[in-house]
């Protein structure tokens, strides 16, 4: 028997299926159509973001290596991971933009990032580190370039009482954040994972 | 005199003055001879000691007295996640020569400038990198025991007032 | 001789007026002392004097918030220091 | 100096409002703003000193403004450190001020009289000393020489040490002395004694400036060693091409410098320092000619035991314990085949190390074109095979000929600020004599015997009890009277609640303690003896890098506090010779009848050779005073008659008040840099190139040794590994460092650094009060899960300053049976959160 005989054979139960879905509709209404396309549209449309939210998720995302046992373990130690009043900032918060077609597009980026995973681009904790500052780049410039919107998302600069801020960091807001002069990345590099060689980076020396 | 009958007067002294004594003193001739162990408190040694909490660093822009010009500054703000190593110096982002403008921290002192033979360099020397073997923050704890030390300006100004009469 | 330094907290509204009456009294001298309601003192009294009664006459003053005693020492003729040389 | 203008009722008031200020948070001498003065009110007596602290040796400029000291800064002249001091040294000016320092004697006492169970009341010197010297003579008349014992210290100063080894081995006929270096450097003394037949490094500072790579084995040197950090990483980040690597068991500060850092499980840097023996001969790079000309090699006893008592399973079970330090001869080739079993991806599975780490140190190691410096300290030290581990250090070393030339130094670091000077130049140890010389060898007792003057036979030929065997001696009761000087050990000595306090509340004996301030050991004693510190005395010190250092006394101490060297010759004043000596012994010197020991021992022709006039003018020396010769000379002069000529020389003490130390042997006025290396140690005589002349036939020995597990792992009961250590704001039992104020509030109370993860599953939060509990007792501290420690999954580190957390209560007293230094580093405690559970 030939391989194409063969397959034929093992997809046989599906014939009348798809003789059924490719033949045109006699039974259902142009609208009922519609309708039920719409519905059928909204729960796939409902299954791919619960996809995408699942995929927004520090469990997903700590749940490769590289992730887990370089920047997560770092967070652990930092003021992003246990503070005073315990809310804590989990990778997405940061990471992931909130309105959608951000998202979309920061997801469609992480599709080279899932191409690493897969080759090992990151693999050992020396090859991560030689990678650091490119990775830590894109994110600077991705947090420069929308104003901090994730900072932002929950700390509002307009909601900030200086008051209950140290004077050293009061003093710098009123200065710097509250002027617009600077955006909240520009001085808070490294506040959730180890920085990279900082060399030639602005500000520092 | 003694110091320690000097402590147990104080104690009495505080008590029938009604004042409180800023430190801490065990008056109870338990196990440990009566002696006081105000870096421990009152627990006998052979008993374990409740641990004191985790205390907040200071947290502020002021600069605090030295003891004498040459003891390096204490910082006076926290330091938490500051990163100084291999890859970068969060202390200089604001301590710099070329930072302080924007920062309005104190420059490093000059003296940070100097290699090991005295020489300035141009940047700060790599001797001088790691702050913290030198600059430490400070938590709110109190000090039990205080410190008699005389400071220079105290003792020159004592000086100039003639000391006093035998 | 004795020797005992305090801390006094005044109401800052009145803070010259106790100082200068801190400074009238006899054997005190002020050491150190901040308009914002501090006081340090030290304090001495000599053998007829009661160190005990000068004290509490500080803490009962008028205006005075709370007088703390940081330090008490006597002094003997026998202990008296020369310098290292 | 100016004479004295202040009188005491003047430092009392300006010490009560300085305090006063103190208290109220307010700034000193505020109004002492805008000075403008002449010149002599504004002079500083400015002289050198060195610090008090670690063993790195840096030397302090100290200002003196009448009798006080009031300012200290880092000495630009010093070769060490050159201008610079770590935070400690900085405040080492508030360091003798702390409120509550000793004064007078303190004797235990109810009704008037002694009593165990008394309170502590001020007695005087006379009456401590008649009371102490009654009980020191009938412990003698019960158990003989060995009812007697002293604890003392790597901070002792040399003449300290040297009176007190005097004191007991020939004057109570005793070698029941030991120092606190047992706990400190005991492993980096054998280790160098097996390899190479002669205590101390042969390398020097001036290594980190000329080498490509350091390895730090053990040793967080960013904290306890910051001076030499400063050169480390001056090194480093000057010279782009040096490699920096550091190996623990947990992240601390050093890694911060680390292009190779690496956290091996707990007693596994034993198959790592194989592995690269193994690497180095498996890519052909072994220095043949090296090896050839300079080694031998030595099959070390195997399962040695853990040092515990002899009733304990372990060491009942243990094959080699009855002599771990055995060796037999064995070929290279032999060798070879020994650590072959050493893979690196074996060593990777083992140690928890990626392989591709271990293999970037071992190459460091291996390529020829590479100097290498290995640092190590008391991750090495305190390790129930710390030896071994210095042993395995130097093989690495030696294999590929990287030792004893500028740039290439296997560099064993210590911990005290005499150790080397005070603990194992004057010979301070159990087993030892001056000059690297043992009670056991004869001709060395017979050396000793003659230069002391003292008839054959006074120095006993049994090596004496241990720091960890003297606390089991004292709780068996069979050491009745004892002195502690210069150290904490009940804060200090592991396993306190089984053996150091029972054993110093024993009422069978009693306990003298030393010391400048209250302490835990304090009021476990009996007698409280109140000590001048630092500056309040002359000194001198020896640093790591052979390097002995001198100061004068520049004040004077508070009240009646007197140095531990008064202390020791005033108390041998109470003893006549007939009280310790045997009437054979003294048929043999005759005309030593009816006089006392400090005739005997300190007037003896010798130590008091020079005369006070000799003293510089301008400086107070209050023990010369009051005995009425230039003390510190005579007893220098005297040790230094031990290794002048026998590789140990020193040159005469006046120098040393010239310079900023010098590094032993001193020939002909000059130091030695590096030893057994022909041109730099004289010797090494021209034609030899290298000599290892510690050992008879000129060879270092390189050893196989094997891994072996710890005494204590963690299992179901206690799962965690617990480390103690320090912290850089303070130094060992806190005791001075807890007094600076600005010290005290950087770091004030310990807390147990663990890993978040650790945390959580234990439902704990940071600042969390917790008991850290062992089969032996427990402490309750805090949990930190930030800071300056990143801890691995199933270790935790608590420092050991503390005196309200006595970290001790929970380690186990398991030691290296070689060295007999105590493993501080491993044990196995639980976690619990203090009261109710949530």
């Amino acid at each position: 028997m030939s391989l194409l005989g063969a397959l034929a054979n093992r997809f046989a139960w599906a014939r009348p299926i798809w003789t059924t879905i490719s033949r045109p509709s006699v039974y259902f209404s142009f609208g009922a159509l519609v309708l039920g396309g719409f519905v059928a549209g909204i729960v796939f449309w409902g299954a791919f973001n619960t996809a995408l939210e699942a995929t927004n998720t520090e469990k997903f995302c700590t749940s490769c290596h590289e992730m887990h046992s370089n920047v997560f373990e770092e967070l652990k130690s930092t003021i992003h991971f246990s503070n005073r009043s315990g809310v804590r900032a989990s990778c997405p918060d940061c990471h992931v933009p909130h309105n959608w077609t951000d998202k979309i597009a920061r997801k469609m980026q992480a599709s080279k990032e899932v191409w690493g995973h897969l080759f090992g681009t990151i693999g050992t904790r020396e090859k991560f580190l030689d990678h650091r500052f490119a990775l830590a780049s894109h994110e600077w410039a991705r947090m420069k370039a929308n104003d901090s919107l994730e900072c932002r998302n929950c700390h509002s600069a307009q909601s900030m009482d200086t008051t209950k801020q140290s004077p050293r960091a009061a003093e710098a807001h009123e200065r710097f954040l509250f002027t617009g002069q600077k955006t909240c990345i520009d001085c808070h590099k490294g506040i959730a994972h180890k920085l990279p060689d900082m060399k030639g980076v602005e500000g520092w020396q | 005199m003694s110091r320690l009958l000097r402590s147990l007067l104080r104690v009495a002294l505080a008590s029938s003055l009604g004042l409180a004594a800023p430190v801490a003193m065990s008056q109870s001739a338990g196990p440990d001879g009566g002696l006081s162990l105000p870096l421990r408190g009152p627990t006998p040694v052979a008993d374990p000691a409740p641990a004191p909490r985790i205390q907040p660093i200071r947290n502020t822009a002021a600069r605090e007295t030295r003891n004498y010009p040459e003891q390096p500054p204490v910082i006076p703000h926290t330091i938490e996640g500051y990163q100084i190593d291999l890859n970068g110096n969060k202390c200089l982002s604001c301590h710099a020569r070329s930072r302080i403008r924007e920062s309005q921290a104190p420059m490093i002192s000059i003296t940070h400038f100097m290699d090991r033979e005295g020489q300035f360099l141009a940047t700060v020397s790599p001797r001088r990198f790691f702050c913290t073997e030198c600059h430490v923050s400070q938590t709110d704890a109190k000090p039990p025991v205080a410190n008699s030390f005389i400071d220079i300006d105290s003792l020159i100004t004592h000086l100039k007032a003639g000391g006093s009469a035998k | 001789m004795e020797i005992a330094s305090l801390v006094i907290h005044v109401r800052p509204e009145r803070f010259e007026e106790v100082r200068e009456a801190i400074g009238a009294l006899p054997g005190t001298e002020i050491a150190a002392s901040d308009p914002r309601g501090k006081i340090v003192v030290t304090v001495e009294a000599g053998p007829g004097d009661r160190l005990g009664e000068r004290l509490t006459e500080l803490s009962v003053m008028p205006n005075v918030i709370s007088a703390t005693l940081v330090y008490h020492a006597t002094a003997t003729q026998d202990s008296s220091i020369e310098g290292a040389a | 100096m100016t004479g004295a203008k202040f009188d005491r009722r003047d430092f009392l008031k300006l010490e009560a409002a300085a305090m006063a200020v103190a208290a109220a948070g307010m700034a000193p001498s505020a109004q002492a703003a805008n000075l403008a003065t002449d010149k002599d009110t504004a002079t500083l007596d400015w002289n050198k000193a060195a610090c008090r602290f670690c063993g790195t040796g840096c030397s302090v400029m100290v200002g003196v403004k009448e009798g006080r000291v009031v300012a200290t800064h880092g000495d630009i002249k010093a070769e060490v450190n050159r201008g610079l001091n770590c935070v400690k040294g900085y405040f080492l000016s508030k360091m003798m001020y702390g409120e509550d320092r000793l004064t007078k004697p303190l004797l235990r006492k109810k009704n008037g009289v002694y009593d165990k169970n008394g309170d502590f009341v001020p007695v005087s010197w006379d009456e401590a000393f008649d009371v102490m010297a009654d009980k020191f003579k009938a412990a003698l008349k019960k158990r003989g020489p060995n009812g007697v014992a002293m604890f003392g210290s790597g901070q002792w100063t040399i003449f300290e040490g040297y009176a007190a080894v005097k004191l007991f081995k020939a004057g109570f006929r005793t070698n029941n002395i030991d120092p606190n270096a047992r706990h400190c450097m005991a492993s980096a003394v054998a280790g160098f004694m097996r390899s190479f037949g002669i205590d101390e490094p042969m390398g020097c500072y001036d290594d980190i400036e000329a080498t490509d790579a350091f390895v730090l084995w053990g040793s967080n040197m960013a904290e306890m060693h910051p001076i030499l950090w400063t050169r480390v990483a001056d090194r480093r980040l000057s010279a782009p091409h040096v490699k920096v690597a550091v190996l623990s068991t947990f992240e601390h500060r050093s890694f911060d410098l680390a292009d190779i850092g690496m956290v091996f499980k707990p007693q596994t840097d034993l198959i790592l320092l194989n592995a690269i023996a193994n690497h180095i001969i498996k890519t052909g790079r072994v220095n043949k000619e090296f090896v050839a000309a300079h080694t031998v090699f030595k099959r070390g006893q195997t399962d040695i035991g853990y040092g515990l008592r002899p009733e304990h399973p372990l060491q009942k079970k243990a094959a080699g314990a009855a002599k771990p330090n055995d060796a037999t001869d064995m070929s290279f080739e032999e060798y070879a085949a020994f650590v072959s079993e050493y893979t690196i991806p074996k060593a990777a599975e083992l140690t928890g190390v990626p392989a591709n780490r271990i293999e970037a140190l071992a190459e460091i190691y291996a390529d020829p074109k590479t100097k290498v410096v290995s640092f190590w300290t008391m991750g090495f030290n305190q390790h129930t095979r710390g030896v071994w581990a210095n042993n395995l250090a130097y093989n690495l070393h030696l294999l590929t000929g990287k030792i004893s030339e500028p740039g290439n130094s296997p560099f064993s670091l210590t911990g005290q600020p005499s150790a080397c000077g005070t603990a194992r130049e004057v010979g301070t140890f159990s087993h030892r004599l001056p000059a690297d010389m043992l009670v056991t060898n004869k001709a060395h007792r017979d050396r000793a015997e003659e230069i002391w003057k003292l008839p054959e036979g006074t120095i006993s030929d049994k090596n004496g009890a241990h720091a960890v065997l003297q606390n089991r001696m004292l709780k068996d009761g069979l050491i009745n009277a004892y002195w502690v000087q210069v150290n904490n050990n009940i804060q200090a000595a592991a396993n306190a609640l089984e053996e150091g306090i029972p054993g110093y509340r024993n009422p069978d004996n009693f306990i003298v303690v030393s010391d400048a301030y209250p302490t835990v050991t304090t009021v476990c004693a009996d007698l409280i003896l109140p000590t001048a510190m630092w500056v309040e005395k002359e000194g001198a010190y020896g640093n790591a890098e052979r390097r002995t250092q001198v100061w004068r006394q520049l004040v004077t101490a508070p009240g009646e506090a007197r140095s531990d060297l008064w202390q020791l010759m005033e108390f041998s004043k109470r003893f006549k010779i007939e009280d310790v000596w045997t009437d054979e012994l003294l048929a043999k010197k005759p005309e030593y009848r009816g006089k006392t020991l400090f005739e005997v021992l300190f007037r003896n022709g010798q130590v008091d050779k020079f005369p006070v006039s000799e003293l510089a003018p301008g400086f107070a020396n209050q023990e010369s005073e009051a005995f009425g010769f230039y003390v510190h000379k005579g007893l220098f002069e005297e040790y230094a008659t031990f290794g002048r000529g026998h590789g140990h020389d020193l040159a005469p003490y006046d120098r040393y008040h010239e310079e900023r130390g010098l590094r032993w042997p001193v020939v002909d006025g000059k130091e030695t840099r590096w030893r057994f290396r022909e041109g730099s140690d004289p010797y090494v005589k021209a034609g030899e190139g290298v000599r290892f002349y510690g050992y008879p036939d000129g060879k270092a020995r390189i050893f196989a040794l094997p891994y072996e597990p710890p005494a204590e792992s963690p299992d179901e009961t206690f799962p965690f590994w617990l480390v103690t250590g320090r912290v850089l704001e303070h130094w060992h039992s806190g005791s001075m460092t807890r007094r600076v104020p600005e010290l005290y509030s950087a770091f004030p109370e310990a807390v147990c650094f663990m890993n978040p993860d650790d945390a959580a599953a234990l439902k704990l939060r940071r600042g969390d009060e917790i008991k850290v509990e062992s089969r032996r007792g427990y402490i309750r501290t805090r949990v930190e899960t930030k800071g300056r420690n990143t801890m691995p999954p199933g270790v935790v580190f608590v420092p050991w300053f503390d005196e309200g957390q006595l970290i001790n209560k929970v380690t186990l007293d398991a030691t290296d049976p070689i060295s007999l230094q105590t493993d501080f580093k491993k044990c196995a405690v639980r976690l619990a959160l203090v009261g109710e559970a949530r």
